[in-house]
């Protein structure tokens, strides 16, 4: 098993090459220019040049890609061109609120999206099976933000029963924090309710066509035993496949959350950053996400090998 | 021994009918149906639109549905009904030829590297590396590569996609490979090019076509939220994401502007997705598990 | 990386936690029209960086409500009778927040740098020969020529503020940022709780000694009112307004116009009107260097095409909050001038593409910077691209975001090679009342704004402007200087608007209205 | 026909159908037969002729969605189980009536250990702790003579090879006692010595417990090997019924002899190097069972069919000596052989 | 019967690389066929037969050069084709066609019948247009299909009209050998005897030779000539079917017939030699002969020694320490 760590983490080395790579020369080949964008709303052509002179961005783009590799290595993310800041520093500032936001979503998707999942599986082309796959469908083809504002308006304005945005720390206490995620986590987990619920159907649908679901109900195992342990802990695997897809498609949606409930994640850091221009941050965050993409992916792999006793490595 | 006896007949072939077709997969028929309403707006768009979607009319601003504007105006007392109505053209297009090119450029690569193994090695660690990267951060970037317009929008859906299909469709020729069939073709003297062809291309078809339904689907989505987030198609062109994106300001006061077009792309990307999850049962049971 | 990623994540937890003997300290939650990404006010002419600035440091003199220069740090000054020299003496009990006086040093160098940096500022240090201190708290200004802008300039609320800083930090490179943000000012920046993009806090700074004469916009007492204000970062308006509804910030600095039937409505919300001229002024700007628009026939042709009404409702909706205004320098300023309004007489798309012709216009495509994330720019640039494509004028309009327009607008070359002929923008209106402050109306040539306008006779009179020593000489010189840009038309105006502040008026008192930058230090909490 | 004095499950014109697209497939048209305590009963036919839902029927494991008893009665101990409750039909399976089948390699759940799958059913029907289960685990796979059970308890079907699989089957099917075990073609899967050894195993087992065995399978030679009494089915139907050495001696049904010629044989004497006898074919396919059939359902491959096969249902008659079969022509037959 | 074998294959070794570690070395392999000689003549059918597991099936596969072999030789009507690539083996394909086991999978859905029968007359340039459908036709008819058929897909047949189809495929070009793997254990046994007939019938016609693949000793008696048993990778015996199956000398043999039942009750009970165990992984063959862990018979020296296939009567070829060249033809005993 730790070979296999080890020898996946070596693995992602080329991918996040290809990564940085890639990112590096899109992001410099891209119109806009920071400088124009610091200078400001009066600046004249010549100020701009003198930002982007004492920016470094006027040097060749090779030789600011090995600066910004070189930094890289010792672990440097560079400094936020408009802040100052370091690059490390602000992603550590948004990574709570994302990170919370991601698993309180994941959180809710799953719990709603595993027992309605089984329970369609279970009663299937009953109405029940229908009526729960037909809001999964719905579910999945909501666009997120027009879900956000149907929220906001009824729970948070209409109602006020919960805040209209903003995160509050876990720091601030449990319950603050628990409520400045609900809306968020809602709009943003219905859609992958739909689709986990949906994965979860499918799954178990396959599995229940098992012969040893067979030979569990001629045991005369109570459905539930069938149900959740014989049936779900073999379709498994794909509904964590899917959950893994799940996080990695989040990273999208949380850009649009962030944005609606004013959270002061990544994802919103990562479109001001792009809009801004402000090179090292993009950089810094679309590695720190690939990063992530890459080390959810591992976990996915490794939590198979715990699901499955037939997967070693 | 050449006497063809009657024994031999053949198990009775099952004829085509509609009737059972839709019988087996009511969500398809309801899928095409709503689909087909959606092109046919698409299409003859100009006949429907009771008002001319560029049309800026500052002094009828906001207004309410009513019966001269019947799904209201925007910020710019612009038609929404009529905008709806074009949009329908935006979302379908971007929809489709974001599943059309994917779909055939994961198409050539994923039957490249699962047919020859040495692209393979390279072609995947890029796909990789592609997919690394979040896709909506992608078509941003892109986005503010190039100028916007509907080209590039595409384009910017389609690349964070192409890896996608190049796995779906990789995971397919490697197991028609291992079939039978296949083994039987080469035995039977089938060189590369044929084997290709005839063999495997035509067997990928079925989980691409299911496949690609859920790329259409999820890239009108994806149209809708880089709109929202202000780098999708230019503001004047009538895309429902860029309605609602416009509208979304003026939830509020105006929540016409955002819940219509709003309705029509859930209605239409739920209409593509029964048309999928159908075809999905009717041509590959198996694709539901790897989704 | 994510090693030193997470330890910063609970490194950040120890501010946190000191939030939590904050629950008694007054704070105000106030949503500003951009977020503070930039500490440095001189370094930008971001708007929101000065109204940063503005909460932390100190200027020499404020401009009142009327734009009236008063003495703000300086306890007392004079003016030689020839109008060179003159001589500033500090008050008594300035300090940074560091502990450290203010003196004439740090008063010296911020001005060298703001001097060199903004655009007001460099016109005025255009007239200075010598800044020498003579002693800690006393230095003087020697200029060449007399020149009747100096405490305006001072001042002045518009872009750059002419922000004292301690020596150290005014010594940095004005094409650099400073990396510390310590002034004098009633408000000391908490850096450790900068979060960029999300918010900035501020807190009280207890030593501040506030003058005594009664307070007006950027004169008199400056006295703390809150214990702590968060300038809380909102970019989705339908957020920040449902925000303020929900009692979940206190302040709301540019709600939409759309919005304001509705907050209106809200309970406990109130809106204050804009000052008397701190409006916004849209406009459409021309490339004088490149075809059709070096011509100036063309550039003229583009008035006929301009009704502002379209404009204005487009972009504000509700007649209260916006008004015509066919001039460049502020309707309802003090030297709002008739001079070229003729120009703006009549809405006519013919005699527009005919006047196009005449000037050698065939029909190739007019390229259009067009954004799509400007609440205002970009439903002002569509209105504009209707019109244009109705008088049969081909219109390229490219779309990009606005911090695409920003850089591409600086590119001097033919719009094929990326250049430009076309884009839309907003002037506030402190800055456009005044003709030597208004940088888009100068007509500096290559050494102007992006449009480049050039002619000789449009800057000798803004010179003369300066130099103008009474109030009469000044508004016969503006309307003479608006009549000629007019004609020459250094850009094509859209009209003006106000931006009324929304509060929670159960929550907090001292709102006063915006004057080029928002007040925030005023505000105190029930 | 009259029941077999001490039947402990008795089956009466079990009809078993299933809907599809298609229509409705009568896969079950009409089967009766008896178990005696004790007894091993062969249910012999080709794929797709109604033995396996024959068996499914019997623990009413039909699912639900497409298929249904439509009509019979089965009786097991005298009780009736098509009208019991699903949850009284759950305490008897696995405990009173247990099954084995084809697969062991998909039969065991691929996830869960060998000991837990056998204890869960010990712990399910009899009441006893987890711990018991385990002990009755671990003694019952010493039973099926697994080498070193203990261990094996802890591992996965995926440790064993094909032939343990289907011992553990066995072990669990056992495990509570059960008075009849269904066995579905339970050494189809498996190759020809681990099969053998299998055999043995039951019927070692069946002496000791006394366990009524039903053995379903397509294999003449397993039949031949293991059961006492054969049940033929075609096309949903029983077509003939004997003790299975008056089978073997003269089969009487038209279908059974076809069956008979044409495997090939091991146990004749061995014919020269180059000769190679012709096999004897049976010609056509099996009926499509959506369509009605009318008649006898093999009439239309049968070489002694009449008229009468093609239009009325040939009834079973007893032949002598409880050898029972469903055919117009016996007599043609019988002077053929 | 000529006696020029038209399929040669000496040695023949295929290994399965298993791959473990750090670096995914090869840390062992599955030695799947372990050194395999024997020959065919024209219209003979020699018989493969052992458990699963065994090598039969890719022994199969290696012949028609579907998988390379890791060594050995393979001489098809005296050529070597043992090392030729992809492109050069192709013109030798046309001698050599195969029958594949599962009729449900070896047939390209998508693909009407027809077109799949015709498709090795195409590629090998022999038929186009009408004149393949009219070859094609003939097939048909001379599996017993009809010609209109051609027109159907392969799911609209049955499971032994469908081995028809592969048979017709195979037959198309008009091979030297065929490899027919497992080709009747799908199917029922009604339509397995109509299937062995065929192929008798179509060996008999064209002078066919058979490599006939199979776990049944039953159908293996029916249409072998001479029978090859394999064990792990090995052939341990291999003689004319007449002296296998009264004669056999090999203990494995003798487990397999006497583990084999037979549709008469009366023998019931007469099986003694059942052995016990399972087969060994493939990946970790015991040393000395493969099968001494199974075996009845086996001496110490079996442990250890790696018995050769020596032909210790005419034509009778067996690999077993205890059955000497020469040495006494009847029943072992027990050390």
């Amino acid at each position: 098993m730790t070979a296999y760590i080890v020898r996946r983490l070596f693995a992602t080395l080329p991918v996040m090459a290809v990564v940085a790579l890639f990112v590096f020369f899109l992001l410099r080949f891209a119109p806009g220019d920071p400088a124009a964008i610091i200078a400001g709303e009066d600046a004249t052509t010549e100020a701009i040049e003198a930002v982007r002179a004492k920016l470094g961005l006027d040097r060749p783009m090779v030789e600011q890609f090995f600066v910004w590799v070189t930094q890289l290595l010792r672990g440097d993310l560079g400094v936020s061109i408009f802040s100052n800041l370091p690059v490390t520093r602000l992603i550590s500032q948004r990574l709570e609120p994302t990170v919370a936001l991601t698993l309180s979503t994941l959180f809710v998707a799953v719990a709603m999206a595993i027992p309605i999942g089984v329970l369609a599986a279970w009663k299937v082309r009953k109405w029940v099976d229908r009526v729960v796959m037909g809001f999964a469908v719905l579910g999945f083809a909501m666009p997120v933000f027009v879900l956000a504002y149907i929220l906001i308006y009824f729970f948070a304005v209409q109602w006020q029963m919960l805040p209209v945005q903003g995160y509050q720390p876990i720091k601030e206490g449990l319950w603050p924090f628990v409520e400045s995620l609900i809306l968020p986590s809602l709009a943003l987990g219905i859609t992958y309710m739909a689709l986990i619920a949906r994965t979860t159907r499918a799954s178990m649908l396959e599995v229940l066509s098992q012969d040893y679901i067979r030979t569990a109900n001629s045991k005369g195992l109570a459905t539930g035993r069938v149900l959740l342990l014989h049936a779900l802990k073999n379709a498994a695997v794909p509904i964590i496949t899917v959950i893994g897809i799940g996080i990695a498609l989040l990273i999208s949606g949380v850009v649009i959350t962030e944005t609606v409930f004013n959270i002061p994640g990544l994802g919103r850091l990562t479109v001001d950053a792009v809009l801004k221009r402000d090179y090292p941050v993009v950089q810094g965050l679309i590695l720190v996400f690939a990063g992530a993409k890459v080390l959810v992916n591992l976990v996915i792999d490794i939590s198979y090998a715990f699901l499955d006793p037939r997967i070693r490595y | 021994m050449a006497i063809i006896a009657d024994d031999l007949a053949l198990p009775p072939a099952r004829r085509f009918s509609m009737w059972r077709a839709i019988r087996r997969n009511p969500t398809v028929a309801l899928g095409g149906v709503l689909l087909a309403v959606l092109v046919v707006m698409a299409v003859f768009a100009p006949l429907i639109a009771t008002n001319d979607p560029f049309k800026i009319a500052p002094v009828n601003r906001l207004r309410p549905p009513s019966e001269r504007w019947w799904f209201g105006t925007d910020q710019f007392g612009r038609d929404v009904f009529s905008r709806t109505v074009y949009g329908a053209r935006v979302s379908l297009i971007v929809g489709l030829s974001v599943a059309a090119i994917s779909s055939i450029l994961g198409l050539a690569l994923g039957l490249a590297c699962g047919y020859f193994r040495r692209v393979d090695s390279i072609v995947m660690r890029i796909m990789d590396g592609l997919m690394a990267i979040p896709s909506i951060l992608l078509a941003i970037a892109l986005i503010t590569l190039s100028r916007p317009g509907l080209g590039i929008v595409i384009v910017a859906i389609v690349i964070p996609e192409v890896p996608r299909i190049v796995r779906v469709v990789r995971a397919v020729v490697l197991s028609i490979r291992a079939q039978p069939y296949v083994e039987s073709a080469i035995a039977g003297g089938t060189r590369n090019w044929k084997l290709l062809t005839r063999h495997i291309l035509p067997n990928t078809l079925a989980p691409l076509i299911v496949q690609s339904t859920y790329v259409c689907a999820s890239a009108m989505l994806t149209e809708a939220g880089l709109s929202f987030l202000g780098a999708g198609v230019p503001p004047e062109v009538p895309s429902w994401g860029n309605i609602i994106a416009q509208g979304r300001t003026f939830f509020q006061i105006a929540p016409w502007t955002i819940m219509i077009p709003g309705t029509f792309l859930a209605v239409t990307v739920l209409a593509v997705n029964l048309l999928g999850d159908g075809l999905r049962d009717r041509l590959d049971p198996r694709l539901a598990r790897r989704l | 990386m994510f090693k030193r990623i997470l330890a910063g994540a609970f490194a950040l937890a120890v501010p946190f936690a000191a939030g939590q003997a904050m629950a008694q300290e007054k704070v105000l939650k106030a949503v500003m029209h951009a977020d503070v990404r930039v500490i440095d006010p001189v370094w930008t002419t971001q708007t929101i960086a000065n109204i940063h600035g503005a909460l932390i440091y100190d200027t020499l003199f404020g401009n009142d409500a009327d734009q009236k220069p008063h003495p703000q740090m300086v306890g007392k000054y004079e003016v030689s009778p020839d109008k060179l020299t003159y001589t500033f003496t500090l008050r008594d009990g300035l300090k940074f927040h560091d502990g450290s006086p203010v003196t004439t040093k740090d008063v010296i160098a911020s001005l060298k740098r703001w001097g060199a940096k903004d655009g007001v500022g460099q016109r005025l240090m255009g007239f200075v020969t010598k800044m020498e201190p003579v002693d800690d708290k006393t230095f003087t200004m020697v200029l060449k020529a007399p020149y009747g802008m100096v405490l305006e300039s001072l001042g002045k609320t518009s872009s750059s503020i002419p922000a004292i800083m301690r020596e150290k930090d005014a010594l940095t490179d004005p094409q650099q940022q400073i990396k510390e943000a310590v002034g004098s000012g009633p408000y000391m920046f908490a850096k450790d709780q900068w979060v960029p993009g999300s918010k900035a806090v501020y807190l009280k700074n207890k030593d501040y000694q506030p003058r005594t004469e009664a307070p007006s916009s950027f004169a008199g007492a400056k006295i703390p009112g809150v214990d702590r204000i968060e300038l809380v970062w909102i970019s989705d308006p339908q957020t920040a307004m449902s925000a303020l509804v929900n009692g979940e910030i206190d302040f709301y600095e540019n709600p939409p116009n759309d919005f304001l039937p509705m907050l209106e409505k809200a309970r406990g919300v109130k809106l204050l009107k804009t000052g008397k001229i701190d409006s916004t002024q849209g406009f459409i700007r021309l490339n004088h260097l490149q075809p059709p628009f070096d011509n100036v026939k063309a550039r003229q042709a583009m008035y006929y095409l301009i009704n502002q009404e379209d404009f204005l409702r487009a972009i504000v909706g509700n007649p209260k909050y916006y008004k015509v205004c066919p001039a460049l320098l502020t309707c309802g300023g003090p030297y709002e001038s008739a001079g070229g309004r003729e120009w703006m007489k009549e809405y006519n798309p013919k005699k527009a593409l005919q006047l196009l012709k005449e000037a050698g216009y065939k029909g190739e495509p007019i390229t259009v910077l067009s954004a799509t994330d400007h609440a205002t720019i970009t439903p002002a640039t569509q209105v504009l691209i209707q019109a244009m494509r109705e008088a049969g004028i081909n219109v390229d309009a490219q779309s990009m975001d606005w911090g695409s327009v920003v850089t591409r607008r600086a590119k001097k070359d033919p719009p094929a090679q990326g250049g430009w002929n076309i884009f839309v923008t907003t002037s506030g209106g402190v800055g456009s009342a005044n003709p030597v402050l208004h940088t888009w109306i100068g007509a500096a040539c290559d050494k102007g704004l992006f449009g480049w306008p050039c002619d000789a006779k449009i800057e000798e009179l803004r010179n003369a402007f300066g130099m103008a020593q009474t109030e009469e000489e000044r508004k016969k010189i503006a309307n003479e200087l608006q009549a000629r840009a007019m004609e020459q038309v250094v850009y094509v105006p859209f009209g003006q608007w106000d931006t009324p502040l929304a509060f929670r008026a159960d929550k907090i008192d001292g709102v006063v209205p915006n004057t080029g930058l928002a007040v925030l230090w005023g505000i105190t909490k029930k | 026909m009259t029941g077999t004095p001490g039947a402990i499950l008795e089956v009466r014109d079990l009809h078993t159908q299933f809907s599809t697209l298609d229509g409705v497939v009568r896969a079950v048209d009409g089967v009766s037969f008896d178990v005696a305590r004790g007894e091993t009963l062969g249910i012999v036919g080709e794929s797709g002729c109604g033995k396996s839902v024959t068996a499914m029927s019997i623990l009413r494991l039909i699912p639900p969605e497409t298929g249904r008893i439509a009509s019979g009665s089965i009786k097991f101990e005298g009780e009736e189980l098509t009208t019991l409750s699903e949850e009284e039909m759950k305490r008897l399976r696995g405990h009173r009536i247990s099954m084995i089948f084809q697969e062991p390699m998909t039969s065991l759940n691929p996830v869960l250990t060998v000991g837990t799958q056998i204890a869960e059913n010990v712990v399910r029907h009899l009441g006893v702790s987890w711990k018991a289960g385990r002990e009755r685990a671990f003694e019952m796979l010493d039973l099926v003579r697994i080498a070193d059970a203990r261990r094996r308890l802890d591992e996965y079907p995926h440790q064993l090879s094909g032939g343990m699989r289907q011992r553990v089957m066995i072990a669990m099917a056992l495990s509570c006692d059960p008075q009849v075990l269904i066995a579905d073609e339970p050494t189809t899967a498996l190759d020809v010595t681990i099969q053998a050894q299998i055999l043995d195993l039951m019927i070692e087992l069946k002496e000791k417990t006394g366990t009524a065995i039903v053995l379903i399978t397509h294999d003449l030679g397993v039949v031949a090997e293991t059961t006492e009494r054969v049940v033929v089915m075609y096309a949903g139907r029983k077509v003939e019924q004997a003790p299975v050495e008056a089978l073997f001696e003269e089969p009487l049904h038209p279908y059974t002899r076809g069956l008979m010629g044409a495997i090939p044989r091991l146990d004749v004497e061995a014919d020269a190097a180059g000769t190679r006898p012709r096999l004897q074919e049976i010609p056509g396919l099996v009926p499509i069972l959506t369509q009605p059939i009318v008649g006898c359902a093999f009439a239309p491959r049968c070489g002694f069919a009449t008229d009468r096969c093609r239009s009325e249902r040939p009834p079973l008659v007893d032949a002598g000596a409880g050898h029972l079969v469903a055919c117009w022509e016996i007599d043609r037959v019988r002077r053929a052989a | 019967m000529s006696d020029a074998p038209v399929l040669q294959v000496e040695g023949l070794v295929k290994h399965f690389p298993i791959h473990g570690g750090l670096l995914q070395r090869q840390v062992g392999a599955v030695r799947a066929v372990d050194g395999v000689t024997f020959s065919i003549r024209r219209g003979e059918t020699l018989g493969l037969v052992g458990e699963s597991g065994c090598g039969k099936s890719t022994i199969g596969k290696v012949v028609l050069k579907l998988i390379e072999p890791t060594a050995g030789k393979i001489v098809l009507a005296g050529e070597d084709v043992t090392a030729l690539k992809p492109g050069a083996m192709w013109t030798h394909r046309r001698r050599i066609q195969t029958i594949f086991q599962d009729p449900y999978s070896s047939m390209n859905p998508r693909l009407p019948s027809g077109t799949i029968v015709g498709e090795p007359l195409e590629n090998f340039g022999i038929a186009r247009g009408a004149d393949r459908d009219q070859r094609v036709a003939q097939l048909f008819r001379r599996v017993g299909l009809r010609p209109e058929a051609a027109r159907k897909y392969a799911h609209e047949f049955s499971g032994g009209q469908r081995q028809r189809l592969g048979i017709a495929k195979a037959l198309s070009v008009n091979p030297d050998v065929i490899v027919a793997d497992e080709p009747v254990s799908a199917l029922d046994v009604s339509v397995q005897a109509q299937v062995l007939n065929l192929l008798i019938d179509l060996q008999e016609e064209y002078g066919l030779a058979y490599l006939f693949i199979s776990h049944d000793l039953a159908v293996m008696r029916h249409i072998s000539h001479r029978i090859a048993v394999m064990y792990l990778g090995r052939i341990v015996e291999l003689t004319d079917k007449r002296t296998l199956f009264t004669q056999p000398l090999h203990p494995y043999t003798e487990a397999l017939l006497s583990a084999a039942t037979a549709p008469d009750p009366k023998r019931r009970g007469q099986r003694k030699k059942i052995v016990q165990g399972d087969v060994p992984s493939p990946a970790k063959p015991p040393p000395g002969c493969h099968f001494h862990t199974r075996c009845l018979y086996a001496t110490a020296e079996c442990r250890v020694t790696d018995p050769p296939l020596l032909e210790v009567a005419p034509g009778h070829h067996v690999a077993c320490l205890r059955r000497p060249v020469g040495g006494d033809p009847g029943p072992l005993t027990a050390p």
